[in-house]
């Protein structure tokens, strides 16, 4: 009929009376790569989940491999050749890597029975071919995030698909760890596989896609070859509006030394880390998935108990703290990578979500007061343009952008005067993501210190103005803004030290 | 020779003499009353209990030289009658001597049958010379006292009876009669006329069963009463005055008398009254348990309890000794007569059985001494 | 350069995940074995044939159930209805067989029967309607109890003579319950080790949504599960009635809690995702000797149930769960 | 083509809006479902006596859901109230020894015990991370334990006069009542007006996210599985007063029936959602199922199941109600 593997046409969906897509159509060639984009809600994950069998689409149909195929079970997807990597990685933590690989299609004997030895032998061989090593019967739990996603990949492999949808794959990894997906995906692809390729990083889109797709607010936008899109196109065609400057600079000065860790360790990962923090300054820290920066920001916060050093902030509200709720008094936050599960109280109002950490300043007796409450709801909703029907919302049905600001919100609320952000952009569209980085510098502005973890080179280079590289628990060392090379920080990332790399 | 002729001669003498008591408590100890033909036919319980009345079993193949290890599985500490029933047996082989009786092995079946087949396979595997019980659940430790005979231990079933025949003999009273006597009471109390409420035990417990049978064959023998309802009390006091308070809004003046399964239930009744300030009606249905009587004295109550005494541990261990010498015993011991103060009484005596210094959970009566009482802090100090 | 090194660092944590895994398990028969010791040191009648005999006897009668509940327990559910069903299991088993040998085998089918359509229901309810297990099973506790009592509140029905002699009858020194109860331990631990089925039960106790989203087919296999935990509960109630003879109502209640208390014990976690079959036989065996060790001991009967409640207590306590 | 996507998407959000309103309004429906059957089945039930003793039965219960209520709300679960109700009726039997004036040191004493109780709950559920219905059973058999191996099978001691006056009526008022009520709305008032209920809604709505937002996670557990095991106590006095008479069935199956009247009321089983409104209706519902069940002459067996189905009805209104919201 046609030479499209898959085709997907009219799709529309909603929940909970909000629509989530409308009259999407995508379809897709074999072995090319296909880059869909689009701001947080765009619906690029309920399209996917549509795919996968885990929606049920309201309206609309889907052909693959020229058949029209209707109320497919997740199952029955995954027999038919399509695997999905899921942003949120899709094992099972207690189970071991090469059961992970062949969950729900485990080589067996008769009577259910499990052949272990092919399950072994087959995903040791899988594991091979991706040229990596690890103890196949290690519960997957034990493996860092990087790892876990290569298991992702062997698992989808060892489907056979030949269609793979990646959701989101680079938003935890870095560096070297992207080459080498990167790598895997050009090999798939020249085996004839078709790759669905979701990312907010446009970089990532103009050096892997054939094709893209930009989803908007539950439409199709456009979907064209990537010879006729250039960086600014694409994101006026995601945005709704040009885009100038991503990185907001503004000249700043360095102000008062605010936060001083000395030769802090934990039992999880950290070794021996130092470093100071100024007022009025981001200070970036870069670093492997693994190297202990969630560690570093968890010490730094008072989340997981020291084992060695001290940390103390310089000025008056000095203080020591053990817990975070003597670290938010003492005027230092934490805005969690995770912001969904670590941030987000999903099922309770935006009122309460934005006002749970100051909730002692808006108390008398240990009675709210309305009134002020409901002023410090609405300052929050102007100043981070938050879009709500109401205070008295549930989180849950605000959008994703609009949950991150919420959580943003809560933090900036308590007035601190060093503000930790874990990724501050992870999983954030690049409308939002300039919000975000014009705040960060309006924080500044006001002579907030802020700790930015990135693994996004490009945002540690264009937005830090001091850059941290860690390893192995450890500061590995710190590169210089001023003509910073994202090479240099790989370099320390790896291998600990900043020698050029042998060409 | 000389010495072995005088042996048997006291052995007959022993059992001509036994034999001749047993006769002469059957005649007066129990509740009078008398049973038609189709009330046995219809009760299996009433068949048992009144053919093992006069049976006796022969237990020569018991017979060993003391002193003897004695397991008790009993009910446990989980409420105050059972409590005092082990206190009763701890005190009464304390009183038997170290020579009688050198241990006395215990389970507690914390009320529960689950709990107490496993535990009677326990004591059993310490080989202990005799087996009282206190039953769980008639059918659940059938099997367990077949297993006891089977293994020659003689098993003494204590309270309450089970579903086999292959025991030895069985320390109690007749509970058909209790429940009919008490229906009795409540029929005479209203001549024969009127409107009952029945609240009965826990159901699917012998013990409520048997009782509310024989409640029912003689309500169902007097056709001018009328039952107004029925509901199990769960033997709670709280439970049971709900479903009080419940019938007075629903029943109210039209109650006539209450046929009640126990005094904590009793209690539960008066109480339900008490709050509505209406005139309480006979209950057929009390025991000596000192809360009760307190309760009933004070708003003269009238009432016939029935009496299940703890104290017949210590006829159960007295039928152990008697099995484990040899000597021949009833398969039906009833306590009413054996033991002081354990006939049914009535409202007229019972400012004779209240005793100001136990506390309301002391079920009578006791035959332990005071100071054994006041040892284990079951005396109140007024 | 060795990238792969540098990124994944080397493989020595697998004796920590060990201890870490194990470590409970080895609690739990350390305190076993300390039972024992007191046993046998403090009263000449502990380690006899005999006593032992009815000590694994015992253990089979709460283990039987514990395994059923365990495999539940891993899928992150809970079957708080078992006990109800032993009732109403001894109850149909007692009455269909009647006594007859004839009647034996439709006796046994039958009961198991049951379990088969309660489980069904239970996997219907969860699945299909979305009820927490907790609920759906406590509902059922109330009434598969009111059921019972309709059936009968007095005991009632009785079993041939074979299926009476089946309780005591031994292979070599094992009772044949106790071989029975080895064989299903061992069955259960192929099953979770060899077959696919037992893999499904780890991975939807790990991560229901990734174990739909890889293909596993949750619905049938958490069907499976509360038909097998159910199957076990009648299989018990079919024991209880070799045990007895004859129907008893009186049995039944709060075998769930105890079976739970069991498997908690030996380290499976109610949050799903690990079980431990050893695990669950040393919670068993913990419950058991400790109740056998307070008759054969002769300990004080006012203090008897503290002392199970701080044994209970105490090995919960004693190692962290994970999860939150 | 306007027309058409605003009548379509009006017709989804009516379904959704309809599924909230029975997740909101659901449980008072079906108390309103209830009481119209009982106009017919049962007209008595509207009597005011009848109304006074459902209502002063009901406190008992409802008073134990309260606490319920709020450990459910942080995903937790409470299995030791019985245990706790009957330690209380022994600690004011034992302490007051009937007198009056000894009531009120009684019952301190009892909370204190329950204090101790509550922590225990906690502290195994928050320090060594047992999962509560584990850590709850286990503190349920530990406090029957310690209870008879203090009374040793007989508790002493007489319940006081004074607490006989729980039975009195006026109306259909009463202490029970009252005192359910007043609980009542002083923590409706501070699960929604106060730092402390926004505290316990957030733990149990994202742990994680509520530990980072600088709340004493564990102390607000503990503090809930206190409050708990209290409430137990202030029902096992209300009870030892209705009782007049320490009894070891005081307050038997009272766990279970809490927790289902708070899971009929819509307080969900995974914490965060929920409140006391909902489990007041609750509360009634199975009270009122009960006393119309002894209305009506029903046998027992009968009324298990019915209060089985009531339990799965509900819930299953719930679920069916909430998928993919």
């Amino acid at each position: 009929m046609s030479d499209y593997i898959l085709d997907m046409r009219n799709i529309s969906k909603s929940f909970a009376g909000v629509r989530a897509l409308k009259d999407v159509s995508f379809r897709c060639q074999p072995g090319r790569v296909y880059a869909v984009v689009g701001e947080n809600g765009a619906g690029k994950s309920t399209l996917m989940k549509i795919l996968a069998g885990a929606y049920r689409a309201d309206a609309g149909e889907i052909f693959y491999k020229g058949q029209r195929r209707d109320n497919v079970s997740a199952g029955e997807v995954i027999d038919s050749g399509i695997s999905i990597i899921y942003q949120e990685l899709a094992l099972v933590k207690q189970m071991s890597v090469a059961e992970n690989i062949f969950l729900g299609r485990e080589p067996r004997h008769a009577f259910g029975i499990l052949n272990l030895q092919e399950l072994y032998e087959r995903s040791g061989a899988l594991l091979k071919r991706l040229g990596i090593r690890l103890d196949l019967r290690l519960p997957v739990s034990e493996l860092t995030i990087a790892q876990q996603q290569l298991v992702e990949i062997a698992k989808a492999l060892s489907q056979n698909a030949d269609l793979i949808v990646m959701d989101e794959p680079s938003a935890i990894l870095a560096g070297s760890e992207l080459d080498q997906l990167f790598e895997i995906i050009s090999n798939l692809v020249s085996q004839g596989v078709t790759i669905i390729y979701i990312s907010h990083r446009l970089e990532e889109v103009f050096r892997i896609a054939d094709v893209v797709t930009v989803l908007k607010d539950g439409e199709l936008v456009d979907t064209r070859p990537i010879d006729q899109l250039d960086r600014p196109t694409l994101v006026e065609l995601m945005v709704g509006r040009p885009m100038e400057e991503i990185f907001p600079r503004t000249d700043h000065h360095q102000g008062d030394l605010v936060l001083v860790a000395e030769n802090i360790s934990t039992d999880t990962i950290l070794d021996g880390v130092s470093l100071e923090v100024h007022a009025g300054e981001i200070l970036g820290i870069a670093g492997m998935v693994g190297s202990g920066r969630t560690e570093l920001a968890r010490a730094l916060f008072g989340a997981d108990p020291l084992t060695g050093g001290s940390i103390k902030l310089v000025d008056k509200r000095s203080a020591k703290w053990k817990n975070p709720a003597q670290a938010i008094e003492s005027g230092l936050v934490l805005v969690p990578e995770d912001r969904k599960s670590h941030g987000l109280f999903t099922d309770l109002t935006v009122r309460i979500n934005v006002t749970i950490t100051i909730l002692s300043r808006l108390t008398r007796f240990g009675v709210v007061q309305r009134d002020e409450e409901s002023e410090v709801v609405d300052e929050a909703k102007q100043r981070l343009s938050i879009v709500m029907a109401s205070a008295d919302q549930e989180a849950q049905y605000l959008s994703g952008g609009n949950q991150q600001k919420v959580v943003l919100a809560k933090w900036l609320e308590t007035d601190p005067d060093v503000v930790i952000l874990d990724e501050p952009t992870r999983g954030v569209d690049v409308g939002a993501k300039f919000e975000i980085y014009k705040l960060m510098r309006q924080l500044n502005d006001r002579g907030i210190a802020i700790v930015m973890i990135s693994s996004e080179l490009p945002e540690i280079i264009g937005m830090s103005d001091r850059i941290l590289v860690m390893r192995d628990g450890k500061i590995a060392g710190e590169v210089p803004v001023e003509g910073a090379r994202e090479a240099d920080i790989i370099q320390l990332a790896i291998l600990g030290q900043s020698e050029a790399l042998p060409a | 020779m000389n010495r072995i002729l005088r042996m048997t001669l006291i052995l007959v003498l022993l059992l001509t003499a036994s034999a001749l008591s047993y006769g002469q408590d059957d005649e007066s100890g129990g509740l009078d009353f008398e049973f038609t033909e189709e009330q046995i036919e219809a009760s299996p319980y009433l068949q048992s209990v009144l053919s093992r009345l006069d049976e006796v079993y022969d237990t020569s193949d018991f017979a060993k030289d003391g002193p003897y290890r004695i397991a008790f599985a009993a009910q446990g500490t989980s409420n105050a009658w059972s409590a005092l029933m082990d206190a009763h047996a701890y005190w009464y082989v304390e009183e038997l001597g170290e020579d009688v009786v050198s241990e006395l092995l215990y389970g507690d079946a914390q009320a529960s049958a689950d709990i107490q087949v496993p535990q009677v396979e326990d004591l059993l595997a310490q080989e202990p010379d005799a087996l009282i019980l206190v039953p769980m659940g008639a059918a659940a430790l059938s099997a367990p006292v077949e297993r006891a005979m089977m293994q020659g231990v003689p098993v003494i079933l204590c309270a309450s009876a089970v579903e086999t025949n292959n025991f030895v003999t069985e320390v109690g009273t007749n509970l058909w009669v209790v429940g009919a006597s008490l229906a009795q009471y409540v029929v005479d109390q209203l001549g024969g006329e009127g409107n009952v409420l029945i609240m009965t035990g826990i159901p699917g417990v012998t013990t409520s069963d048997i009782m509310e049978e024989g409640a029912d064959a003689v309500f169902a023998a007097n056709p001018g009463i009328n039952i107004l309802d029925k509901q199990p009390g769960f033997w709670s006091p709280a439970d049971a005055k709900g479903i009080m308070e419940t019938w007075l809004v629903q029943h109210g003046d039209d109650i006539d008398a209450i046929w009640s399964g126990g005094a904590q239930m009793s209690q539960g009744i008066i109480s339900a009254y008490l709050d509505a300030g209406m005139d309480i009606p006979p209950i057929g249905g009390g025991e000596w348990q000192n809360g009760f009587l307190r309760l009933a004295l004070d708003h003269e109550i009238q009432y016939l309890a029935w009496q299940y005494p703890n104290a017949m541990i210590t006829l159960c261990i007295d039928a152990a000794l008697q099995v484990l010498a040899g000597e021949p015993i009833p398969r039906f011991i009833d306590f009413v007569g054996k033991i002081d103060n354990s006939d049914p009484f009535t409202d007229v005596e019972g400012a004779d059985y209240f005793r100001p210094d136990w506390s309301d959970d002391v079920h009578g009566p006791i035959t332990m001494p005071d100071e054994k009482l006041a040892e284990l802090g079951f005396l109140v100090e007024e | 350069m060795n990238l792969s090194s540098a990124l994944f660092g080397d493989m020595t944590k697998s004796r920590a995940l060990f201890l870490r895994r194990y470590g409970p398990v080895f609690a739990v028969y350390g305190f076993v074995i300390l039972l024992f010791v007191i046993g046998i040191t403090q009263s000449e009648r502990f380690f006899t044939e005999r006593n032992l005999a009815n000590v694994v006897r015992q253990a089979a009668f709460l283990g039987i159930v514990a395994l059923g509940q365990m495999l539940v327990i891993l899928t992150a559910g809970i079957d708080l209805s078992v006990g109800s069903l032993v009732k109403v299991s001894i109850l149909v088993s007692a009455i269909v067989m009647n006594g007859e040998s004839d009647n034996m085998f439709i006796a046994i089918v039958a009961t198991l029967a049951l379990g088969v359509v309660v489980g069904l229901i239970h996997g219907f309810l969860i699945n299909e309607l979305r009820i927490a297990p907790f609920i759906v099973t406590l509902a059922s506790l109330v009434i598969l109890r009111g059921i019972g009592l309709s059936i009968s509140s007095s005991p009632v029905g009785k079993a041939s003579r074979e299926f009476i002699m089946f309780y005591v009858q031994k292979i070599g020194p094992a009772p044949i319950i106790a071989v029975m109860f080895g064989v299903l331990l061992v069955l259960t631990a192929l099953l979770l080790r060899y077959t696919v089925f037992g893999k499904y039960l780890f991975a939807i106790g790990g991560n229901t949504e990734v174990a739909h989203l890889s293909g596993v087919p949750v619905k049938k296999v958490r069907y499976g599960v509360y038909v097998i935990c159910s199957l076990t509960a009648s299989l018990t109630g079919l024991l209880w009635l070799s045990r007895m003879g004859v129907g008893d109502p009186a049995i039944g209640d709060g075998i769930e809690l105890q079976a739970i208390t069991a498997v908690i014990i030996g380290g499976t976690s109610l949050f799903g995702g690990r079980a431990s079959v050893l695990g669950t036989l040393g919670g068993v065996l913990l419950l058991g000797v400790t109740a056998n060790l307070l008759v054969m001991l002769g300990v004080n009967q006012f203090i008897q149930g503290l002392v199970q409640g701080l044994v209970i207590v105490a090995a919960v306590a004693i190692y962290k769960q994970e999860g939150d | 083509m306007s027309v058409a996507k605003t009548v379509e998407s009006s017709s989804i959000a009516d379904s959704w809006r309809i599924r909230k309103l029975v997740v909101d309004y659901g449980v008072y429906m079906a108390l309103a479902l209830l009481l119209t059957a009982a106009a017919f089945l049962t007209p008595k039930l509207f009597q005011v006596d009848t109304i006074a003793i459902v209502m002063r039965q009901a406190s008992q219960l409802g008073i134990v859901a309260i606490g319920q209520t709020m450990i459910l709300l942080v995903a937790g679960l409470d299995l030791s109230v019985g245990g706790v109700i009957v330690m209380t009726s022994v600690a004011v039997a034992e302490v007051s020894n009937g007198r009056d004036e000894m009531v009120l040191p009684a019952i301190l004493i009892a909370l204190g015990l329950g204090v101790i109780v509550g922590l225990g709950n906690g502290i195994l559920v928050t320090k060594r991370r047992v999962p509560p219905f584990v850590a709850t059973l286990g503190m349920l058999v530990l406090v029957q334990g310690a209870t008879q191996a203090y009374t040793r099978g007989v508790p002493g001691g007489f319940v006081p006069e004074m607490l006989g006056m729980v039975n009195q009526s006026w109306g259909f008022l009463s202490i029970p009542l009252v005192l359910w009520l007043g609980l009542n709305a002083a923590f409706i008032f501070i699960l929604r007006r106060t730092a402390y209920g926004r505290k316990v809604y957030a733990v149990g709505s994202n742990i994680e996210a509520a530990r980072l937002s600088g709340i004493s996670v564990d102390a607000i557990r503990i503090s809930v599985y206190i409050f708990g095991a209290c409430f137990a106590v202030i029902s096992g006095v209300v009870l030892t007063g209705y009782v007049g008479y320490v009894d070891r069935f005081i307050g038997t199956g009272l766990e279970l029936d809490s927790i289902a009247a708070a899971v009929v009321g819509g307080t969900a089983f995974v914490g965060g959602r929920g409140g006391l409104l909902g489990t007041i209706a609750g509360v009634l519902i199975i009270q009122i199922l009960s006393t119309m069940a002894v209305l009506m002459g029903l046998d027992v067996e009968v009324q298990f199941i019915i209060k089985g189905l009531v339990i799965l009805g509900a819930v299953t209104l719930y679920s069916v109600a909430r998928v993919e919201s």
